[in-house]
């Protein structure tokens, strides 16, 4: 099995299923095929998706068109998030448009809209793990982007439009900068390579990267950092992201969530190895510290002022990215494990949280949290998933994120970031308030006068009840194949430094090395 | 007159179009004069290829003229056409004239200054054409902030794509036609997913004034 | 022997309890220029009482019923236990500091749950105020003792008593200053504040006396006028050992026995004279006095630190 | 003994399940529940008995997470640990086979999953040996045991659980960086690694700091103590007597642990068991003031709690002292108070909070004034409440009198060898517990009286009922148990002085002399087993005395109560209030630490949000006004109300700023779209500018 054409094969399936549901017509087709070939696309995505992950987990990178397409252990694993969340919640779609057709909110040519719009978005994400033409990772995050306004606005209300049009016009403007770094950063590149045709790929950049002018690629990652930020959602470039999130049908917000950020924060990444492979991991680290230590800090507070269910969520994402930086920041192996299993961990838990806000919304009509009590007694299925979803989110056992968070504080102190960590708890604390307000406010006490006990469709429960064991199956067991490709990509991350050329044992590695320093340290006073 | 010095002041006509764009009134006049703009964004991938010898560059100008003198300011004026009386399009800019003439010299100024600690060899002869180009986006920038009327925001759009365009060309002469075609297919689209939400905007908002659009706050 | 010694103690002490009463209460009469009772009028009292039948009150219950016993009980077997004839506890397990400040927490446990037991706010207000007093007083006491055993290097009352014989305990100033603040904080113990009303018996304090009649009314006083004796010969114990037996002969504990009685008769008068010599003061107050008292005991506390 | 302790955790698991499963039939899913987890509790306790005494047993698995592997240890502390945890948790599944009738409404299924889960995961955090998994077991008893609190889902309960995991997570992440701070150190995230490696004493005395108040937020000490009034009283009251007699004590297990055995090598610091110390004696003097301004009986219980950690501290912060002075018999002495302590409150506390449960059960009320008589009523209920009042009051001979007596000679016995600092410490911390022990009298003569005596003060007080076997078997058997760990104080004492010697690594000291207890250094001993043979021939001496007299002068009853000439009222007995109120006159200043720091919390609230700008309107005074009522008649027509015009508890000041701070964040994101593109070119400034200082 040739795996390059397995990546085309998954990159071109959702453009042709896309393609092929845009040439229906919207009013005479049943929803029922654009429904098939929808979920026939993102099965075909889910499965070769994973195949190639666990591929590329099992032997070597893959590189697909000559190069344009690369796929290593660290876009395998955000692309193994897009496998799974992607067929999640497109599988979530159906039922919840379903819903939203019979309450009339969406009419027939909106259907056909959001499912061509949906596959074109998996495709756009698809794209930008595996692109390794650094101008292509730019050009898909913009398509992810304009792919997903019409999703944002889908609804045709004053209030969805507005947030498509912010959406749209804050992450053009932001994500412009980024086309600035990239282009510094291949400008940098075909000065110093003999093959300017090379200096457009990552792989061939990464090389030469420490030969690259210091200044420029430093201008260069800054621009990178805000421009690509902007679409990961920190602080101060987040603006858009509660205004789509919240206005965006629920199944969208959780893959703009649970995958887009991330997606957009593997490219960030990838500019972090380069400049930390130039200029040294510093000032990388320092400047994604700075906007993940604002982005926790903001976010949180927001996150327990917020009324709005899935506004509240969207705060929590830029809370959780913010997150994923500070581990970013605070580098070293610890530091990036705990970023990359934060990554998976809070993709997987938002996605969840989103689409049960779905469900909440089916059942209550409302996104206000006041008018939302007691969801246990309502749907308790929903209720449980809510309930489990909040706790996940806020970092208890046994769920993913716990795992996370306790390796971003272990990161940060064997970094002696103590004050830093001592900060983001803080924060953590104000997020952790506010979730369990939202579960003693929403899950629990008296249901409203006469609303009928009865859950949503089973199919809208299905992939949620899936997420949620993903969820607990990551929080009480990390195996070591899964943990052991996560240490190979951090490798790939730490690739900049040639102290940390093996991949096995990154942590206890790592963590090991601690002792040594302490020991060190110790005899030298 | 030929060669780099030619592309230098094709670069500063560059900076005068798009504050015209800025400028200009109504959304008609905007689309016009846009068009020019592209037109001279053409002559200075033509003539960057004249120089470089980069055949790239002239493929470049020539899908460049396609989308960008023709197509997107057709869609533009078909989208006004659309829109017709549904919703106002010509609002009055937050700023006057004369402030925002003043912001843009601003700006170009800084990229001036930004651009001449730039170090490339690359860029070494087209520094002015390379501030020119950052100071277009910025212009552009400027158009989305001040501009009450959004369908002129998308002017501002236009512009700093127009503005990362020559940036593009100038330091990536060499990077493959696909990138390129990516990158301005992403721009056609942009365009057209904007023209489309605007239209969407005046129809079932009845408004095209971002003052009215903050209903979603904090 | 020192079983004997320890038997003798108790019952001594249960006989003398209402001669020692009723000597106050001779004092009294004499301060207030009356000629009173004469000093074995508490002893026909208790008899008459004893005689008497016994009437149970409202809604009281058991612990109403058991109270008596356990009061007189415990102060007893205090009284059994302290260092008062011999320099030495004649049961040691008794004569740990703080066994007998958690045995005195026993009576008024019982005291107090009796009061309320009763139904009636008379009596229940009684018994909360006899509490309080003991929560007040017990920071003062608590601290003398400390003072006393790290200066005696011993929580046992019988070392105590021997190091203060053999002036051995030391720093000496802090001791006596200890000394002082101990008698004050059992002046209060005893109940003789002039919080009560002067004239006949206590009357708020003790309550919950109101609801009892006949042989447990009879035991009940007995057991006050005990609880008074074996506070009184606490202090005398730990802090006036002199005189009392340093070894386990006869003729030692004999002459402790006289020594004792003397020590403990002088104790009591003084302290009926100081009774009948203040005025009364509101029960509110009670404060102000129990700081002061554990002001004087912080004193010695700061002399035993620095070693005076 | 591991297998065993095995078996306990597989058979929570399963009856767990069960009866989540069971849940649509509530009677059968408490039976599995509570039939299995009394099978689950004897496995456990005889595991952990067992391990009492014998060596050490160490068990590892690489297991499922790959950086940490699932390590257990059974060391005697955490065999006592799991034996006193199962012994309670038996009793309260005991007594859950009747209590639990009443919840047959509120989800019979998911209290049996999450009492059974919660247990397990007491059990697991005392076994887990590796710091990753301690912390997972840490947070997942606290998880399992808020869904306990709330179960009723009364506003109360939610505003106590939320407040309850708020300072549990805390309490939690301060753990969690005191074990990374090890970690990070040792290289490992093994404890065996942290044993063995001497750490800077820098590193270990912030290591052993944040220990110290992470496990502290737990135990409930002050001042991390609010959520424990709040959140005890509102769970079951079994699973009270379980979180209160359980759980608290795995906060000061994990005090000993990270001190004795984690920093063992390191070794310790005098300060340490200054902190220790300070902490404990106010945490014993301010709970139980406290809890004498309680009208809830379950809430008075709670307090409670806090002062007996405090006397735990008391006596653990001793042996950390001792420890650190290279002192072996204080250390041994005051480790060996602590452990009694934690062992006895965990008794009589689980016997208070079953008496409790007994009497909301028979009254549907915790409010005590509104309670009265219920001794005639339910007799068995009543003994075994006195006995606990005693035991707790440690009142000789009982158990809690034989802990606090060893804590004492410890406290003594430091001031003996100490220097002038010391001496004046340990004088405090002695006089602290001098009052903790008057005032603990005053106010179980309180809990008890108002509670029992005296006669009914509502028609549910009238109608109460003894309760049903198994609740009163279960009461019964802890009372037993207090009984016991008084009396046999000299079987039991050699078992915990070998434990704490084990601890610190060094032979037992001698503690015990054939009957009687011994403290070596203040040359003092006690006998609670002769003293309890003396007192019962001495008392029963004197009422058979009393009695013969009575019998020769007769008896009889006088059913109205003597008030003074007046008609007497159920007004006119002691209510609890009486006895706060005398207690408020003398105390006054303590009440008011609280009062202040409620008010100055308020004030800096308001302050803030004047600062951000966010000064709220005043809320309009045309609330009618409420009729005056006396606290009596209120309680018995609102229930047990909070007295109007009180300052805001500090946990609503903290979220008040919390929410202004948001507000205030909020103000940036104005709606405006043109500012946030102006947001993003400003930060490009920034970070360009950065790049420029960093150069």
């Amino acid at each position: 099995m040739d795996y390059s054409i397995l990546l085309i094969c998954l990159l071109g399936c959702p453009v042709v299923a896309a393609i092929a549901m845009a040439l229906l017509p919207a009013k005479a087709t049943p929803r029922g095929l654009f429904e098939a070939i929808h979920v026939l696309s993102l099965a075909v995505v889910a499965v070769s998706g994973l195949w190639l992950v666990a591929s590329v987990f099992a032997g070597s990178d893959i590189f697909a068109l000559g190069g344009w397409f690369h796929l290593d252990g660290l876009g395998a694993l955000f692309l193994g998030l897009i496998a799974v969340i992607a067929p999640a919640t497109g599988l979530y779609s159906l039922p919840y448009v379903a819903h939203d057709v019979a309450d009339g909110k969406l009419g027939p040519s909106q259907v056909k809209q959001y499912y061509v719009f949906f596959s074109l978005f998996v495709f756009s994400m698809i794209l930008a793990v595996t692109s390794n033409n650094i101008i292509m990772m730019w050009v898909s995050v913009e398509a992810t982007t304009l792919s997903t306004v019409f999703l944002v606005g889908v609804y045709r209300t004053k209030l969805a439009l507005e947030a498509a049009w912010k959406y749209v016009i804050v992450c053009t403007a932001g994500v412009a900068f980024g086309l600035f770094g990239t282009l510094l950063v291949y400008a940098n590149a075909a000065d110093v390579m003999a093959d300017a045709h090379q200096a457009v790929f990552w792989t061939s950049i990464l090389p030469m990267a420490p030969a690259l002018d210091h200044s420029l690629t430093m201008i260069a990652f800054v621009f990178a950092a805000i421009g690509f930020g902007t679409k990961a959602g920190l602080f101060p470039m987040h603006t858009w992201l509660p205004d789509a999130h919240s206005e965006a049908p629920s199944p969208v917000s959780a893959l703009l969530s649970g995958v887009l950020l991330k997606c957009a924060l593997l490219i960030v990444l990838r500019f972090y190895i380069l400049a930390a492979a130039n200029v040294g991991a510093g000032f990388p680290q320092l400047v994604m510290v700075i906007l993940g230590v604002l982005s926790v800090g903001y976010a949180a507070f927001e996150v327990y002022r917020q009324r709005d269910i899935k506004r509240k969520l969207a705060y929590s994402s830029c809370e959780n990215v913010g997150l994923i930086a500070v581990c970013f920041g605070i580098g070293g192996p610890l530091g990036i494990i705990a970023g990359l299993v934060h990554c998976i961990a809070h993709g997987l838990t938002k996605a969840l949280m989103f689409c049960v806000a779905g469900n909440v919304m089916m059942k209550y009509h409302t996104r206000d949290l006041e008018k939302i009590k007691g969801i246990l007694a309502v749907a308790p299925v929903t209720g449980v998933l809510f309930v489990a979803g909040c706790l996940a989110l806020a970092g208890f056992p046994p769920f993913a994120m716990f795992v996370s968070e306790m390796a971003m504080i272990l990161a940060g102190i064997a970094a002696d970031a103590l004050w830093l960590v001592a900060l983001v708890l803080v924060a953590l604390v104000v997020v952790i308030m506010a979730l369990v307000t939202m579960i003693t406010g929403s899950a629990l006490g008296r249901a409203p006068e006469g609303m009928a006990r009865k859950d949503v469709p089973a199919l809208a429960l299905v992939p949620e009840c899936v997420l949620l064991a993903l969820v607990v199956l990551l929080g009480v067991a990390l195996p070591g194949p899964l943990f052991g490709s996560i240490e190979r990509a951090g490798a790939i991350v730490m690739s900049y430094e040639d102290e940390y050329p093996a991949s096995e044992n990154l942590f206890e590695g790592a963590l090991a090395a601690l002792a040594g320093d302490e020991v060190e340290e110790e005899v030298s006073e | 007159m030929f060669g780099y010095p030619l592309v230098n002041v094709l670069g500063a006509c560059l900076i005068i179009t798009s504050m015209l764009v800025v400028l200009a009134r109504t959304g008609r006049a905007a689309a016009w004069l846009y068009s020019l703009q592209s037109l001279v964004l053409v002559a200075v991938l033509a003539s960057l290829g004249a120089v470089t010898g980069s055949t790239e560059l002239f493929t470049w100008s020539a899908t460049a003229f396609a989308t960008k003198v023709v197509l997107v300011p057709a869609i533009l004026l078909f989208t006004l056409k659309k829109i017709g009386d549904e919703a106002r399009t010509d609002l009055p800019p937050k700023l006057n004239p004369m402030k925002s003439v003043a912001l843009v010299a601003v700006e170009v100024f800084v990229c001036f200054v930004a651009v001449s600690g730039i170090d490339l060899p690359t860029a070494a002869e087209v520094r002015p054409t390379l501030a020119v180009s950052l100071a277009h986006f910025f212009i552009g920038l400027t158009c989305i902030v001040i501009q009450r009327s959004i369908f002129k925001q998308i002017f501002g759009y236009c512009l700093m794509e127009n503005g990362s365009h020559v940036t593009l060309a100038l330091l990536a002469p060499q990077a493959p036609e696909l990138v390129e075609i990516g990158v301005a297919t992403d721009a056609i689209f942009a365009v057209i997913i904007l023209a489309v939400l605007v239209w969407r905007m005046a129809r079932y908002a009845r408004t095209l004034d971002a003052d009215d659009l903050c209903e979603l706050k904090g | 022997m020192s079983v004997i010694v320890a038997i003798l103690q108790a019952v001594l002490l249960v006989a003398a309890a209402p001669l020692v009463s009723g000597i106050t209460r001779k004092i009294r009469a004499k301060m207030h220029s009356r000629t009173g009772t004469d000093i074995f009028q508490d002893y026909r009292d208790l008899a008459k009482l004893w005689r008497r039948c016994e009437v149970r009150e409202g809604g009281s219950g058991l612990v109403s019923r058991a109270m008596p016993p356990v009061f007189l009980g415990s102060f007893v077997l205090i009284a059994a236990g302290l260092p008062l004839f011999m320099q030495a506890c004649p049961v040691p397990i008794l004569g740990d500091i703080i066994t007998i400040l958690y045995l005195m927490a026993l009576p008024r446990f019982m005291f107090a749950l009796a009061s309320i037991d009763s139904a009636g706010s008379y009596t229940a207000i009684g018994g909360v105020r006899e509490l309080l007093v003991g929560v007040l007083v017990e920071p003062a006491l608590v601290l003398v003792l400390f003072v006393m055993a790290v200066a005696a290097g011993s929580t046992n009352t019988g070392f105590m008593a021997a190091a203060t014989g053999s002036l051995q305990a030391q720093p000496l100033v802090a001791v006596v200053v200890a000394g002082v603040a101990f008698a004050m904080a059992c002046y209060i113990e005893m109940g003789k504040l002039p919080f009560d009303l002067a004239e006949a018996e206590q009357e708020i304090q003790e309550g919950p006396l109101a609801a009892y009649s006949g042989p447990s009314l009879a035991m009940l006083k007995l057991g006050v006028s005990v609880k008074q004796l074996v506070v009184a010969s606490l202090l005398v114990a730990l802090f006036l050992p002199f005189g009392a037996a340093v070894d386990a002969s006869p003729a030692a504990v004999l002459a402790g026995m006289l020594a004792y009685g003397a020590k403990v008769l002088v104790v009591m008068v003084a302290a009926s004279i100081i009774e009948n010599a203040v005025m009364r003061v509101r029960y509110k107050l009670l404060g102000r006095y129990t700081w002061f008292v554990t002001g004087i005991a912080l004193l010695s506390l700061v002399f035993l630190v620095i070693g005076i | 003994m591991l297998e065993l302790i095995f078996v306990s955790l597989g058979l929570s698991c399963v009856a767990g399940a069960l009866s989540l499963v069971a849940g649509k039939t509530p009677a059968a899913s408490k039976t599995i529940a509570c039939v299995g987890g009394m099978a689950s509790a004897a496995c456990a306790f005889i595991g952990g008995a067992g391990a009492l005494l014998g060596p050490a047993v160490h068990a590892s698995w690489s297991g499922p997470m790959a950086f940490a592997s699932f390590t257990l240890l059974l060391n005697p502390l955490a065999g006592l640990l799991i034996a006193v945890i199962s012994a309670l948790a038996f009793v309260a599944w005991l007594y859950g086979l009747s209590y639990f009738d009443e919840y047959y409404e509120k989800g019979m299924g998911v209290i049996g999953f999450f009492m059974n889960l919660f247990i397990a995961s007491m059990n697991l955090v005392i076994l887990a040996d590796n710091a990753f998994w301690f912390l997972v077991f840490f947070e997942l008893m606290s998880l399992t045991s808020y869904v306990l609190v709330v179960i009723d889902q009364t506003e109360k309960s939610l505003r106590g659980g939320f407040l309850y995991l708020i300072m549990a997570h805390i309490g939690f992440l301060m753990i969690a960086i005191s074990f990374f701070v090890m970690a990070s150190a040792a290289g490992s995230l093994e404890f065996e690694a942290f044993r063995t490696s001497a750490f800077a004493p820098g590193v270990a005395t912030v290591a052993f700091v944040l220990a110290f108040f992470g496990f502290g937020a737990k135990a409930g000490m002050v001042p991390f103590h609010s959520w424990l009034p709040q959140a005890h009283p509102a769970a079951p009251s079994n699973v009270s007597a379980l979180m209160s007699g359980g759980m608290i004590k795995i906060g000061i297990f994990g005090i000993c642990k990270v001190c004795f055995d984690l920093l063992g090598a390191t070794g310790g610091e005098i300060g340490w068991g200054v902190l220790v110390i300070i902490i404990g004696a106010v945490s014993s003097v301010l709970g139980v003031v406290y809890a004498l301004g309680e009208h809830d009986l379950k809430s008075l219980l709670a307090y409670h709690s806090v002062e007996n950690i405090g006397i735990i501290l008391l006596g653990v912060g001793t042996g950390i002292y001792g420890w650190a002075a290279h002192l072996p018999w204080l250390a041994a002495i005051g480790l060996l108070a602590g452990l009694y302590h934690l062992v006895n409150h965990a008794m009589f506390k689980g016997l208070l909070f079953l008496g409790a449960g007994s009497v909301l059960h028979a009254t549907g009320t915790r409010n005590m004034e509104v309670l009265g008589g219920l001794a005639r009523l339910m007799p068995v209920t009543a003994l075994c409440f006195l006995v606990g009042s005693l035991a707790i009051s440690a009142i000789p001979p009982l158990n809690g009198f034989v802990s606090e007596w060893f804590t004492y000679q410890g406290l003594i016995g430091a001031a003996m060898d100490g220097d002038i600092f010391m001496r004046i410490l340990f004088a405090f911390a002695v006089v602290a517990l001098a009052i903790t022990g008057a005032l603990a009298v005053t106010c179980f003569v309180k809990a008890f009286g108002v509670t029992f005596l005296a006669r009914p003060r509502s028609e549910a007080a009238e109608a109460a009922r003894e309760v049903p076997a198994p609740m009163k078997g279960a009461m019964v058997l802890l009372t037993v148990a207090c009984v016991f760990l008084g009396l046999g104080a000299a079987l039991v004492t050699p078992v915990v002085d070998s434990i704490a010697a084990a601890m610190l690594s060094v032979p037992p000291v001698p503690a015990v002399e054939g009957a009687t207890l011994v403290s070596l250094d203040t040359a003092s001993v006690v006998s609670p087993l002769a003293l309890a043979v003396l007192m019962a021939l001495v008392i029963a001496a004197c009422a058979l005395v009393r009695n013969s007299a009575n019998r020769a002068a007769g008896m009889k009853d006088d059913p109205q109560t003597w008030a003074c000439g007046y008609q007497a009222d159920l007004t006119m007995e002691t209510l609890a209030s009486t006895v706060g109120a005398n207690v408020k006159n003398f105390m006054g200043p303590l009440f008011a630490i609280r009062f202040t720091v409620n008010r100055a919390g308020a004030a800096v609230a308001r302050l803030f949000s004047r600062a951000l700008g966010l000064e709220k309107t005043a809320p309009s005074a045309s609330k009618a006004p409420e009729p005056v009522l006396s606290r009596f008649d209120r309680d018995r027509t609102v229930g047990i109300a909070a007295a109007p015009h009180r300052a805001p508890a500090l946990s609503h000041s903290v979220l008040s700023i919390v929410s202004d701070l948001g507000a205030w964040f909020s103000r940036m994101e104005s709606g405006d779209f043109r500012t946030y593109i102006v947001y993003i070119v400003g930060a490009l400034v920034f970070f360009l500018a950065l790049i420029i200082l960093v150069r």
